[in-house]
């Protein structure tokens, strides 16, 4: 399955708000990303794949959070091999599975400490604006909100560093349906609205081909294929061969 | 590090010593040495040695780093001292017979007791509780006087006469104290390819899998303490015959980072390192007022110590392993004399 | 609800210490009182010390057993300046400032390069104490030397029950609360607070975050042995600097944090408080094995409630 | 050549050139002697005296004794039993040297002189250690001391205390033998003259806030006899003169010591009038002293106003041990048999006057009572009060009467 690399992804288009070629990624022995190659122009691109398949090494290893080998371009800039705070204030920001809010500071100080290093269009009040929510709970600590909030605040928080690129991981894990249909609009407005690259890790295929234009397959560490959004969509033999998923296939 | 770069040398995997060969060498050292370099430094690094190997059998294989070796060995010293024969506290006069085996049991029990204080702890949490249980032990015996005698300790502990042998001359000390070394270190050795051994190892390296295993994660380390605390209990014997006293000193906190030093200098990954560590140590405690003329034998040890931590992964032997890969890269051959039993195990 | 089952055995645990200080009290009521103030006062220098230890801590997971060293080194320090310039004041800005910056030496060219790795770390910090211990014996020798604070400070105050009483120790109560109520402002109310806060619940989303976490652990290392030194300067001029004071504070400051929680600036407080004044009714009360309570205390604590009373998880 | 044998020469001759290292290479003329004291740890800076007084001694003679040049062999310890043993272990066995002096501190000595029982073609001369036990229970035939043990230089204050309206004393001493002898040395007189001792605070080592212990100081004593060395008798005058104390303060030893006196502070002031009893006075106005305090302080720059103990105790065992070596003409044959004899029967003219053996090879000799006084310049001496020519290991009590009291200890004596 390794032989099917995305042509494109051999060379890098300069403008690609991503490129990633090659990306390897070792937790001693093991490999956990194998020789991973990735193009995001424009928009959003879902990855999606099991457990364990490497998506999240994949996202520590374009924030900078583990170290890799291979190489990661950021609109042309080789990003690989920054520290974590260098890669965040070139335009990357993170949504980590769990959302990892921090447990003892309020919303408001979440906010406040995020709109610091690039100050574009977002600030804490327009962050407020989009989660009304939020601003109910500013004074709350990061623990005590619900898992939507908790949610919001971790997409708020990565809003204010301006990013142009969005790495949401797992954003759907826990949270309840309705919460979900909202946070995919949300995204998909963000997406229409911004000049935001998306670059969006899902096990829930529903939601990442209801919010992505375009889907990556992982496996065993590596991008086996990508595809158009609606493509995967419509092919249910391709989502069960793929990922081996029942439940949560679109449409079921 | 810079032995590194040196040129390469013809003879370089000769310091690789074939075991038969190191302890027939060992044997024949009292016929070379004299009285001094007999008792002081080879008694000496043989008894602290044990001391550090039984840190080693924690640190290396369970992965518990503990301050508290010496305070178990000292309980084992304190022990043989007031149920044998000594001066100054409350001694039992048991016969050597009862007295050893007796006071080696207590050592074993209080190491199980630290053992199980310490072992739901990790890493420097166990560093810390095993620090705080050693001092309590000290101030024990430093305040209590009608047993321990407070600050002066116990004299006059001498090992018996048995076959007709002064155990305390320093050639039979000596050889006492290297057929107890040689069973520990063949002992620990063995150990880490026993089943207990290995689940031990495999606590080191992950304390939840094993538990989801089904081993019991807290047991395994009681037992390892206990395992350990006998051999440190052997050891602080030998260090009560060698002093021949006791006192608050033998079990203070600089006596505990001392055998930390020891075993962490030597390399903590093989039995061999804590004997490495131990004559390293004994060497320069004795020398060092000859070599750079003033008194900073501390400052020098803790050099020596610093740059193993900062430089090497395992010690002296870790840096033995280090050096002997790059002579096998540059030179492209291997090297000669070595069974990798020997060498450290990573 | 596990409350209840604490709450009974707290009061198990408290009846007979009730009733024992109340025998105290009745007694001898001015050695009782004077007991407790000497407790709560040592209780102040031992909080000076241990915030830095639990600060440090806390962000960096470092078990700086050099901690006692930085104590001792501004205390060294503050002696030598105030020593030569004549103003204890300078001496106090001194010794924190030179431990301040061993501090930030440390970890910019030695912890930086083993981040994550605890024992190690603690190994680091063990052979940096052992090496610091000989070079301030090397520079400073073995004398006994003591910080005159300035002639205000000095002498004895009058309070009810217990007549005269040191007024510097007073003073060093207002220290410890002066200092832990800035360490509350600055973690509760400026920026470097909020990433340090942050950075101990989750140092690598700061990161993400676009915060330079070596800066932050520079400050940090930078706030926490600058407390040792100032701590060192002021302890040194309750009592006295001499070789070995390294050691005692470095324990001290270990059973503090290991009783009140590791990292927690309260907990520091509460265990300060604890041990500060087990040791001094040990002293009073029970001179022989009085000493051995701390340890007790700490040995238990850490058998029952191994994150310290304060600790979470 | 195979490598086994190879290795096997290398190994032989490496251990050949371990041992030609070890071998001692003296010259004919020389005599090697070794001297323990304490440079590391917390008694360095009274170890550094000690050899400053030991240096001074073979100074004087310029460095010649017997024919022979001496040259010390230093060692060091930690204050610690173990390491003075091994620190002299190591000077015997592996330096060969003749004779030993050292070591300084209490339980150093006890077990210093257990080694020198297995040694015994070494003769070893004690540096400054003071515990009574050491030649007073199972003394080793070449163990020699020139200074008074711990009680004995106190014992005669405590009658001269009662007098001077000292009645009700509080003992505040640290917990271990020499505190013990201190207070042993002072109560046998002070209680014979109808004092009473009502509580006794016996503090760990290693305390440095006693607070807690100056609180529980009864109201109906008058005086404290405080027995606290270095650091830990200037923080206790610190913080009991904080704690607006106004007792009379009694001294150990070596508490009025120069290491304490000479230390610079405000509680300084607090010190004068301080009675004590000790082997000397800084003040004491006989010519052989003040030659003595002269020479030392000539000797280096670093030394004190005036000689601490140690380096007192130091000179006079050097000074008596080069002073035999002169009479047997560094004769040392014949298990220094020849050396000993005359070493035993020592009339030595030490700084503050005639210091004798007795039986145990324990000195017999004077005392004095001294009071703290402020020198014009400032400076904080010891003067005395009263010369005490003669203190033996009894107290100059019979054997008896001395055995009935036994050796001093927590408890012993009492009179409440």
């Amino acid at each position: 399955m390794r032989a099917s690399k995305p042509a494109a992804a051999r060379e890098p288009a300069t403008q690609a708000a991503l490129a990633i070629d090659r990306l390897d990624v070792r937790y001693g022995r093991a490999r956990a990303v194998q020789q991973a190659s990735l193009l995001l122009e424009r928009g959003t691109l879902a990855i999606v794949g099991r457990n364990g398949m490497g998506k999240t090494s994949l996202c520590n290893a374009v924030t900078g959070m583990v170290p890799s080998s291979g190489s990661i371009r950021l609109f042309g800039e080789e990003i690989r091999g920054l520290p974590p705070h260098r890669i965040a204030r070139r335009g990357v920001a993170y949504v980590p599975q769990g959302r990892r809010v921090w447990r003892s500071l309020t919303v408001d100080e979440h906010l406040r400490l995020a709109h610091r290093f690039r100050r574009g269009e977002w600030t804490p009040d327009g962050i407020y604006e989009l989660f009304p929510r939020l601003k109910q709970r500013r004074h709350n600590g990061g623990t005590q909100l619900s898992g939507g909030e908790q949610q919001m605040l971790a997409i708020g928080r990565a809003l204010l560093l301006d990013p142009s690129l969005l790495l949401m991981d797992e954003p759907t894990e826990g949270l309840a349906p309705i919460i979900v249909e909202q946070l995919a609009a949300t995204l998909r407005s963000l997406a229409a609205r911004t000049e935001m690259a998306i670059l969006l890790v899902e096990q829930n295929l529903r939601f990442a081909v209801d919010v992505a234009d375009s889907v990556a397959v992982m496996v065993n560490g590596c991008v086996v294929r990508t595809m158009p959004a609606a493509a995967l969509a419509a092919d249910r033999a391709l989502q069960q061969q793929l990922m081996g998923v029942h439940a949560q296939g679109v449409g079921s | 590090m810079d032995s590194t770069r040196s040129t390469p040398a013809a003879g370089w995997p000769l310091l690789a010593l074939h075991p038969g060969l190191m302890l027939a060498a060992l044997a024949i050292y009292p016929m070379l040495a004299n009285d001094f370099f007999i008792l002081q430094i080879g008694g000496q690094t043989l008894m602290l040695g044990l001391i550090a190997l039984s840190l080693m059998l924690l640190a290396g294989y369970g992965g518990m780093v503990t301050l508290s070796q010496m305070t178990v060995a000292g309980i084992s010293a304190y022990m043989v001292a007031l149920l044998g024969d000594s001066h100054g506290g409350a001694s039992l006069g048991w016969p050597w017979w009862l007295a050893i085996p007796a006071a080696i049991m207590v050592a074993v029990i209080a190491a199980a007791f630290i053992g199980a204080l310490s072992a739901k702890t990790e890493g420097i949490y166990t560093i810390m509780i095993t620090l705080a249980v050693g001092v309590a032990v000290f101030y024990l015996v430093l305040q209590n006087r009608v047993i321990f005698n407070g600050f002066q300790g116990l004299s006059h502990v001498r090992p018996p006469v048995v076959l007709g042998v002064d155990w305390r001359t320093p050639v039979a000390f000596y050889y006492l104290a290297l057929a107890c070394a040689v069973a520990g270190y063949y002992f620990v050795w063995r150990l880490r390819r026993t089943a207990f051994g290995l689940a031990l190892q495999g606590i080191r390296d992950n304390p939840r899998r094993m538990s989801a295993l089904g081993y019991d994660v807290i047991r395994h380390r009681i037992a390892a303490h206990a395992m350990a605390g006998a051999i440190a209990g052997v050891g602080g014997v030998l260090l009560a015959w060698y002093n021949t006293f006791v006192s608050p000193a033998t079990v203070g906190v600089d006596a505990m980072i001392n055998v930390l030093l020891v075993a962490v200098i030597g390399g903590i990954r093989h039995p061999l390192g804590a004997f490495l560590g131990a004559a390293v140590f004994v060497l320069l405690q004795s020398f060092a007022i000859d070599l750079i003329g003033s008194q900073r034998f501390r400052l020098l040890i803790g050099l020596i110590f610093l740059s193993t931590v900062l430089f090497s992964q395992d010690g002296l032997l870790g840096l033995w392993a280090q050096c002997r890969r790059w002579w096998v890269s540059v030179a492209g051959r291997r090297p000669f004399l070595i069974s990798s039993s020997e060498l450290p195990d990573r | 609800m596990k409350w209840p089952r604490h709450r009974d055995r707290a009061i198990l645990a408290a009846t007979p210490l009730v009733v024992v200080a109340a025998w105290a009290c009745h007694h001898d009521t001015r050695l009782f009182v004077a007991a407790t103030l000497n407790g709560v006062t040592l209780a102040a220098l031992y909080f000076l010390v241990a915030s830095g230890f639990a600060l440090i801590f806390g962000l960096m997971r470092n078990v700086n057993l050099a901690h006692g060293s930085l104590y001792l080194l501004g205390a060294y320090v503050g002696y030598t300046v105030g020593d030569q310039t004549g103003s204890w004041y300078l001496g106090v800005v001194a010794g924190a400032l030179g431990a301040a910056v061993l501090g930030v030496v440390l970890q910019v060219s030695v912890f930086r390069f083993m981040p994550g790795q605890e024992l190690r770390q603690a190994l680091v910090t063990v052979a940096i104490s052992v090496v610091l211990a000989d070079l301030m014996m090397w520079v400073w020798g073995a004398d006994i030397y003591q910080l005159d604070p300035p002639e205000w400070m000095y002498g004895s105050s009058v309070l009810p029950i217990v007549q005269h009483y040191p007024t510097y120790r007073l003073i060093l109560l207002v220290l410890a609360v002066a200092v832990g109520g800035g360490l509350w402002l600055l973690l509760n109310r400026t920026r470097i607070g909020m990433m340090i806060r942050a950075g101990v619940d989750d140092r690598m989303m700061l990161a993400a975050t676009g915060v330079n976490m070596q800066f932050v652990f520079a400050v940090t290392f930078a706030i926490g042995a600058g407390l040792a030194g100032f701590a060192g300067v002021i302890g040194g001029s309750a009592l006295s600097i001499s070789p070995g004071e390294d050691t005692r504070y470095l324990l001290a400051s270990l059973i503090v944090v290991v009783v009140g929680g590791l990292g927690s600036v309260a907990g520091t407080a509460v265990g300060a408080l604890l041990i500060g004044l087990s040791e001094q009714y040990g002293l009073a009360y029970a001179p022989t094995y009085g000493v051995l309570f701390t340890f007790l205390i700490m040995v238990a604590t850490l058998f029952y409630r191994p994150q310290g009373i304060f600790g979470g998880r | 050549m195979d490598g086994t044998s190879k290795m096997l020469r290398r190994s032989l001759l490496g251990t050949a050139i371990l041992l030609g290292c070890t071998a001692a290479a003296s010259a004919q003329q020389e005599l090697k002697v070794g001297l323990v004291a304490s440079l590391e740890g917390a008694f360095a800076v009274l170890g550094q005296d000690a050899v400053r007084g030991a240096e001074l001694a073979l100074k004087e003679r310029g460095g010649v004794a017997g024919g022979k040049k001496i040259v010390f062999v230093r060692g060091s310890s930690d204050a610690s039993p173990a390491s003075a043993v091994n620190a002299t272990r190591k000077l015997v066995e592996q330096d060969k040297v003749a004779l030993m002096i050292g070591p300084l501190s209490g339980s150093e000595g006890v077990a210093v002189k257990d080694y020198a029982k297995t040694q015994p073609a070494v003769t070893f001369i004690d540096g400054s250690s003071g515990g009574q036990e050491t030649t007073l229970v199972n003394p080793s035939p070449n163990f020699f001391r020139f200074n008074l043990d711990g009680a004995q230089v106190m014992a005669p204050l405590g009658p001269y205390a009662f007098e001077q309206g000292s009645k009700r004393v509080m003992v505040i001493a640290e917990d271990y033998a020499f505190p013990y002898s201190q207070v042993q040395g002072f109560m046998s007189g002070f209680c014979k003259a109808g004092g009473k001792v009502p509580r006794k605070a016996w503090i760990p080592i290693g305390t440095k806030d006693f607070s807690s212990v100056i609180a529980s100081i009864p109201n109906d004593v008058d005086s404290l006899l405080v027995v606290l060395a270095g650091a830990d008798a200037v923080n206790f005058i610190k913080q009991y003169d904080q704690a607006g104390g106004s007792k009379k303060v009694i001294g150990g030893s070596v508490m009025v010591d120069q290491t304490v006196l000479s230390y610079r502070g405000r509680f300084r002031s607090n010190l004068v009038g301080t009675l004590s009893s000790g082997w000397t006075a800084d003040a004491l106005e006989t010519p052989a002293w003040e030659k003595f305090v002269a020479d030392y302080r000539a000797s280096s720059k670093e030394a004190f106003t005036a000689p601490s103990y140690f380096a007192f105790a130091y000179y006079n065992a050097v000074k008596a041990t080069l002073n035999a070596l002169d009479q047997v003409g560094g004769d040392l044959s014949d298990g220094q048999a020849k050396f000993r004899k005359v070493l035993a029967a020592t009339q030595l003219q030490s700084p503050v006057g005639l210091i004798t053996l007795d039986h145990n090879r324990q000195a017999v000799g004077p005392a004095f009572i001294t009071k703290i006084v402020q020198r014009p310049d400032g400076k904080l001496v010891s003067s005395v009060v009263k010369a005490v020519p003669k203190i033996d290991q009894h107290l100059n009590m019979s054997k008896a009467e001395f055995d009935k009291m036994g050796i001093g200890s927590r408890d012993v004596p009492a009179c409440p």
